[in-house]
């Protein structure tokens, strides 16, 4: 047996540009690596296909399967179920729950929790410590949503009392929403010193409301740097967000199964490095390509 | 003849008060119009910010997109059909538009854009107008369908606008005119002509004698295909012009940014007292229920409830809002149905 | 259930003196604008069929529909029995006894004729079960009685007008009712079924059943009833023992006038050949049918329900592709596509089907007058108020129309109101062709008189018609020339002068 | 005896989408070697069972004139007490509670579209976000995972061969059947459909049956969620989004009038079906994502544009 064939199965492709750019990588990165012959499925935002599509790999006898959970908890027996098959489970992109932690081989990927604490390591230092804000959460009950918003309200509540979060609404991962949501918070509080979104989509969506309303001297703070981010920080409107690159995200998470399948020893949590990004370093950075 | 009890006298002059009975029939039809009123007040004491003229404005813009898009789907509704594709329709229109923005300039974006939505919208008309097919699978069909163009088109990329000051396309999403935001007018001014249009052309009067009785209309001449094909079509433009003040406000695109506005566009139109089953709607009804829901979010969020709880109370607002319409017709509070 | 005890010629005779079996008084109803009814008392005593009688509008149904607690009085009282009852649902009507036989069909087209019968109380198996043999035996116990034509598991939607009206006064004879009300029963059986009708209610008087009638057929009406109470405008205006009266007083206290039945004038001489048609076909629904009409002429078309008349002239309206023959309008050839097109022609319809073919319910009057001709009543596309206001106010002048304002959706219109409607949006197209299909179908005898008198006026004027019927005296009131059909083919043509009702009846019956 | 089975034959008519089941499981077969697998059919059974038993209740409530636009709200919620219930209750009291509230919420939509008088669509379409809310307020948008393998071990067994839940399904589907088509509830509901009036005319108690109705859809819907959760051995709170639309699609495929009075289970089996294979006929033969969307989309269309085609009416239909 030569080649490895790594199945995969995807959250929503097309949903938003990061992981339409990380199906691609992990395609092109499969395609690159002889050894690799990659089985790739998407479950379009759907718990229930996923699970099918799990099925489908393990009855396929794949020699590992990568996983990007539509829901952390739910996909926990079908984990199981490849695990008893004695097929190793990477996940990536976002952690599932803790109670199949024993059935999985490796988690790759960024570490949403660290990003909220980022976040809100940032958004005190641009209000100097004291100030009030606004918080526009990702769409209710996923994974990657609540992890973001618990790391920044822990970690500003920690490091940060003089921050008060004034509400929180979600932005559902959608900019026309977000900016809906800041216009009433534009209307409601009179005083608004930062806004914390849950990825720069919805931050933009913030800014558009803010720019529209002429209300100057907010600090805006997101997550996960698209390019639109990226160049209102450039013009100086944007103060920092977390940079991920779906580039990589892919690559940590194909170069994991890889060793998982031969057999090498990985660490349990394999996180892929998304460091701070804001107007004073962004030079660093290469613009996002989404 | 031998008369057993006829009547002595007269008949009596009949009742006929007509200016109080037609103002009585005015004011029954208006449930809805109260419901609103009712919500309005409520909101206004409850949060200080509600009944500003800031805020006002702010939910006008807001509910532009979702009015607009409605004014479209109310004719077809009166047509007795459904357009579930509008959604997605809307993503793929806004995808495009402002895809073609830095590629072939604004207004021939505008153009292709418009030619490309009315297309599908012909579609839509021929399949449900000429081909007599069940509306709700046709258009749920081109749902699924116009996402996979759109995904197919994008790559599955969101798009944007590079150069976001310079553009004079943003005037559709950002601009104001005498102190009026732009949205709010293109808003507004469709609903005063599509108002128009149903009410005082014939093309109206063919729309609701289609969706009251589509067989006593043929037998009447009234080219039934051909109006559910222009009631599609009329539906596809006012999303298109929808996706032009989306496109402009944000200045980009999800592919999915119109994803559930089906539902949401329906329930406007349904609020408004429209009946799915055809022959019933009024396009300034439309605009109140779209009003409402718009009213409702901001209302709520002004108030600072968690979103969960928003939900809670949108259900019950729905709820009474139509149930005060109904039961003013009526002239009673529940039905006497066993 | 416990049956009615027949009762002897002589015990009936008695009743008729004895505390009436159901009594109304006073009963007052409104709608929004309309006082539909004022005040009305009435009574029903048993073993009796008494008839009511009104102008269309006049709230005859309304009256009924009270009774059956369909719809709540204003005021009023109900006694059954000499004992105070309240209806408040068509349920508690029916639990004391009391059936309506619906002006309106009112079925359920997926079900079957048993079910429809037995609706609202199946017979049942245990948990619930339909008992099909139960249910069947019933049904078909009923339907012998009636001598029809269709099985008790036939598909209700797929049978005649005829044979729904037939299941519905089926659905009469399920139990043994004290009262039963008939509104309207006649309006579309064929005379075949009228015979199995009157024997059922005949059945029914021996039992001791209260009936009321409801028609505008005077001929019926003088068969069957025992006393008439007439209403006008939603008042009682009397109630005469049958035998002391003749239509004309009948007529006289429902109209407030006799009838003129000489409305017939002389007819002028024909125009040009208007509308031809030769070897017309249609698969087996007609075949090889050739007459022709003349400008101010009126041509009667009269046969047995089935016999194919809608369809020629749904087919002359392009609404049916014909197999064969010729269609020429004013000497030139045409291929009719469909209405709109025919309308161009100059061809108009009033079909005979009011709710399903003929109105928009939901419509108001005007609308619905104005539909057949949005062209003519809009420049540019913009309709054209005043146009559609006069055209409203003269139909709805000439045909005496009952409603309360041109804004009332016809849906709130009575049946015979309904009809007008109908045909006022035909006639406002002045075509040089008119097909009215049944046009007077549940309209009063004082309007019937007038619509005669009116398409009598419009051949004057130089328009073609052509008058489907099922009535013969309509079809001699009205017709210059009479064609009889008799399955799907043209028997014999008669002139109106050398017309006799046997000829006739022996033309449409294949002999 | 004779009687009884020409009245009884009329209702096990072949609906039309079951031609074209049969042709799209004759295009799968040949175009893909996998589909004909008899692992595949499992699959396909067990993948359709959720919108499936959902699609039963939604047939009777469409069919007596009503819709719910609730059900995929609802199949969040029973999954999420059930199997968020499961510590504190213990498993089968906890799914007895989601079952439960689906009852009680179709009782709710039932009593407020009955007493109210406002269309069903509006009411459930109120529900539908609300009894969302009511999730979120429950689960505190958290997902809830069943620490009892058993719970999932559940989803996975099967019976005779059969899975437990392609049986559970198959079974309710006969159930309901026979319920439309033998029992009075079953026939009332194409009274009360085609003609409201007529129905409360002649005494049928017009609201009861309709609350009854809601309820039926309400226990589907509720079932469905459970099974779903049981899956997964999980529940989530966005679970069942645009199930609605996609079981009223499956229903109205079936032949059942959106405008009520006409419908019928073997058609809704048909409809569901269909979509099921269409949906893993697509898989087997790896079709795109995004070409899946518009695949789908064109499919639904076909089959609509062939049955129209294949039952046109002969020369008695009217040119209208
Ligand atoms: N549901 C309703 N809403 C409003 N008005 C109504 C309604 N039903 C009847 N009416 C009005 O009540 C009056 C009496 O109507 P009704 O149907 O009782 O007449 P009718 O005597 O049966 O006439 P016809 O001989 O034409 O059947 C009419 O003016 C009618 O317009
Ligand atoms: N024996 C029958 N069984 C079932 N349906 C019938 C039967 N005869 C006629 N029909 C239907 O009844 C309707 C009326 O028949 P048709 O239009 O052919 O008769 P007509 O000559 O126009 O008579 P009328 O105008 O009195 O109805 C048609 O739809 C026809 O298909
Ligand atoms: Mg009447
Ligand atoms: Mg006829």
């Amino acid at each position: 047996q030569d080649t490895i064939r790594v199945g995969i199965t995807q959250n929503n492709v097309g949903v938003d540009s990061y992981q339409t750019t990380y199906e691609q990588a992990f395609i092109e990165a499969a395609e690159a690596d002889p050894a690799v012959e990659a089985v790739v499925l998407d479950a379009g935002g759907d718990v229930a296909r996923q699970i099918g599509q799990m099925r489908d790999l393990i009855q396929q006898d794949v020699d590992v399967i990568v996983i990007w959970p539509t829901n952390g908890q739910a996909v926990v027996p079908v984990v199981r179920q490849a695990h008893q098959a004695g097929i190793p489970v990477v996940v990536t992109n976002s952690q599932i729950a803790e109670a199949g932690f024993d059935f999985i081989a490796s988690f790759s990927g960024p570490n949403n929790i660290t990003q909220g604490q980022y976040s809100a390591q940032m958004m005190c230092e641009a209000l100097n410590g004291e100030g009030q804000i606004v918080q526009i959460s990702g769409q209710p009950g996923y994974t990657t949503a609540i992890e973001r918003q618990k790391g920044f309200e822990d970690e500003l509540a920690a490091s940060c009392p003089g921050v008060e979060i004034l509400e929180t609404q979600p932005g559902d991962w959608n900019r026309e929403k977000s900016q809906r949501v800041m216009e009433n918070f534009l209307t409601k509080y009179d005083d608004i010193d930062g806004v914390y979104s849950g990825d720069d989509n919805m931050g933009v969506g913030a800014l558009n409301a803010a720019k529209a309303a002429g209300r100057d001297g907010i600090a805006f703070i997101g997550a996960t740097n698209f390019a639109v981010g990226y160049e209102a920080m450039g013009r100086g409107e944007y103060w920092g967000s977390v940079y991920q690159s779906p580039v990589e995200d892919a690559k940590n998470a194909l170069a994991t199964a890889k060793a998982v399948a031969q057999g090498e020893d990985v660490p349990f949590l394999n996180y892929f490095d998304t460091p701070k990004i804001t107007q004073s370093n962004m030079d660093e950075f290469s613009k996002p390509v989404f | 003849m031998t008369k057993l009890d006829i009547q002595s006298g007269q008949a009596a002059p009949r009742l006929g008060v007509p200016d109080r009975d037609a103002l009585r029939e005015t004011l029954q039809k208006q449930g809805i119009l109260i419901a609103f009123a009712l919500f309005l007040v409520g909101f206004s004491l409850m949060s200080d910010r509600f009944a500003s003229w800031d805020n006002v404005s702010t939910v006008f813009r807001q509910v532009s997109i979702i009015g607009t898009m409605a004014l479209g789907v109310t004719v077809v509704v009166i047509t007795g059909n459904l357009d579930l594709s509008v959604g997605s329709l809307l993503s793929f229109a806004t995808v495009l538009v402002v895809d073609l923005h830095d590629q072939i300039g604004p207004a021939p974006a505008i153009l292709v854009m418009f030619a490309a939505t009315l297309l599908i919208g012909c579609v839509n008309g021929l399949l449900v107008g000429y081909g007599r097919l069940n509306s709700l699978i046709v258009t749920l069909g081109m749902l699924s369908a116009i996402q996979g163009l759109t995904l197919i088109y994008s790559g599955g990329q969101n798009v944007d606008i590079a150069d976001q000051e310079g553009t004079w396309f943003a005037v559709f999403g950002r601009g104001f005119l005498l102190g009026l935001a732009v949205p709010t007018l293109i808003f507004l001014g469709l609903a005063v002509a599509f108002h128009v249009m149903l009410t005082r052309t014939s093309f109206g009067r063919r729309v609701f004698a289609v969706g009251g009785n589509p067989t006593a209309s043929a037998f009447s001449g009234v080219r039934r295909a051909r109006v559910v094909f222009s009631a599609y079509v009329l539906s596809a433009f006012t999303t298109a012009c929808a996706a032009v003040i989306l496109g402009s406000r944000v200045m980009g695109s999800q592919n999915n940014v119109g994803q559930g506005y089906e539902l949401l566009v329906l329930s406007g139109v349904i609020l408004g007292g429209a009946s799915l089953l055809g022959g019933s709607g009024s396009i300034p009804k439309t605009v109140i229920g779209v009003l409402i829901l718009g009213f409702i979010q901001n209302g709520l969020l002004l108030m600072g409830y968690p979103y969960y709880a928003q939900w809670l109370v949108t259900w019950v607002v729905i709820i009474l809002a139509v149930w005060l319409d109904v039961a003013s017709k009526r002239g009673a509070f529940f039905t006497r149905t066993s | 259930m416990s049956r009615v005890a027949h009762h002897t010629a002589e015990e009936l005779a008695d009743l008729k003196h004895r505390a009436p079996l159901l009594r109304l008084d006073g009963v007052t109803k409104t709608f929004p604008g309309v006082k539909a009814l004022d005040d009305v008392s009435f009574d029903v005593r048993h073993g009796e069929v008494h008839a009511l009688l009104g102008e269309n509008g006049a709230g005859k149904s309304t009256l009924m529909k009270v009774l059956a607690g369909v719809h709540r009085a204003n005021s009023g009282t109900i006694h059954l029995n000499g004992e105070p009852v309240e209806v408040n649902s068509p349920l508690e009507a029916k639990a004391r006894g009391i059936v309506l036989v619906h002006q309106e069909l009112s079925l359920a087209p997926e079900l079957s004729v048993a079910e429809n019968i037995f609706l609202g109380s199946l017979p049942t198996k245990r948990f619930g079960l339909v008992s099909w043999k139960r249910l069947n035996a019933a049904a078909t116990h009923i339907l012998d009685r009636l001598g029809v034509k269709f099985e008790s598991y036939d598909r209700v939607g797929d049978l005649s007008i005829a044979n729904q009206q037939m299941v519905e006064i089926a659905r009469a004879l399920v139990f043994t009712p004290k009262v039963v009300v008939f509104d309207e029963p006649t309006a579309s059986l064929t005379d075949a079924e009228k015979v199995v009708l009157f024997d059922v209610i005949a059945g029914l008087k021996k039992e001791g059943t209260g009936i009321v009638y409801i028609s505008h057929r005077m001929d019926e009406i003088f068969t069957l009833s025992d006393r008439i109470t007439v209403l006008r405008d939603g008042q009682t205006r009397g109630t005469l023992n049958t035998r002391d009266t003749d239509e004309d007083g009948v007529t006289r206290l429902m109209i407030g006038r006799s009838l003129d039945k000489s409305a017939r004038k002389a007819a002028p001489e024909p125009g040009p050949v208007a509308l031809e048609v030769k070897g017309l076909s249609c698969g087996d629904l007609f075949r090889d049918i050739s007459f022709s009409l003349r400008r101010g002429e009126v041509v009667g078309m009269y046969g047995l329900v089935g016999a194919g008349r809608t369809e020629i002239a749904e087919t002359i309206f392009g609404l049916r592709a014909k197999d064969g023959g010729e269609i020429r309008i004013d000497g030139a050839p045409v291929d009719i596509s469909g209405p709109p097109d025919a309308i161009r022609h100059g061809v108009a319809l009033a079909p005979e089907s009011r709710k399903e073919q003929g109105l928009v319910l939901g419509m108001n009057c005007r609308d619905n007058m104005s539909l057949s001709q949005l062209d003519a009543v809009s420049r540019g596309g913009w309709l054209d108020r005043g146009a559609e206001q006069a055209i409203y106010d003269e139909y709805a002048g000439r045909l005496s129309l009952k409603a309360p304002s041109w804004r009332t959706p016809v849906r709130n219109l009575s049946g015979g109101n309904q009809q007008k409607v109908v045909l006022g949006k035909w006639l406002g197209v002045k075509p040089r062709v008119l097909i009215v299909d049944e046009p007077t179908r549940g309209i009063d005898v004082g309007s019937k008189s007038e619509i005669h008198a009116l398409i009598r006026r419009l051949a004057a004027e130089g328009i073609a018609v052509l008058v489907i019927s099922s009535e013969m005296p309509e079809v001699l009131a009205v017709s210059d020339r009479i064609l009889a059909l008799y399955h799907g083919r043209l028997a014999r043509e008669f002139a109106a002068a050398d017309v006799t009702e046997d000829a006739l009846v022996q033309a449409i019956s294949g002999l | 005896m004779a009687d009884t089975l020409a009245s009884l034959r009329r209702y096990m008519v072949i609906p039309p989408i079951w031609l074209f089941l049969l042709a799209c499981v004759a295009f799968f077969s040949v175009l893909t070697d996998d589909f004909l697998a008899p692992g595949n059919f499992t699959n396909i059974l067990i993948q359709t069972s959720t919108i499936g038993i959902i699609a039963l209740g939604m047939t009777v409530v469409m069919i007596n004139g009503n819709i719910d636009l609730s059900v995929g709200a609802v199949v969040a919620l029973a999954a999420s007490l059930s199997v968020g219930l499961q510590d504190q209750l213990g498993t089968l009291p906890a799914v007895v509670v989601g079952l439960g509230s689906g009852v009680a919420l179709g009782l709710l939509n039932g009593m407020i579209v009955w007493k109210t008088g406002v269309d069903a669509f509006i009411v459930t379409l109120g529900a539908m976000i609300g009894v969302r809310g009511l999730v979120f307020i429950y689960t505190g948008e958290q997902s809830f995972f069943a620490m009892d393998f058993a719970y999932s071990d559940f989803g996975m067994s099967t019976i005779a061969g059969l899975p437990t839940l392609a049986a559970i399904f198959l079974v309710f589907a006969a159930i309901m059947h026979w319920v439309m088509t033998a029992t009075v509830h079953g026939r009332n509901a194409y009274a009360v459909g085609g003609n409201r009036e007529a129905a409360e005319h002649a005494g049928v108690r017009v609201g009861r049956h309709m609350v009854i109705n809601f309820m039926l859809v309400g226990f589907c819907a509720a079932l469905a969620g459970v099974t779903l959760s049981t899956q997964m051995g999980a529940s989530t709170p966005n679970l069942g989004r645009d199930y609605e639309l996609w079981t009223i699609t499956a229903v109205v495929l079936g032949g059942t009038k959106l405008a009520g009075g006409a419908g019928s289970i073997l058609g809704t089996l048909g409809g569901v079906l269909t979509i099921g294979v269409l949906r893993n006929g697509m898989n087997l033969m790896q079709v795109p994502a995004f070409y899946v969307l518009v695949v789908m989309g064109v499919i639904l269309i076909a089959v609509l544009f062939i049955d129209a085609r294949v039952n046109r009416r002969g020369a008695g239909e009217l040119r209208l």
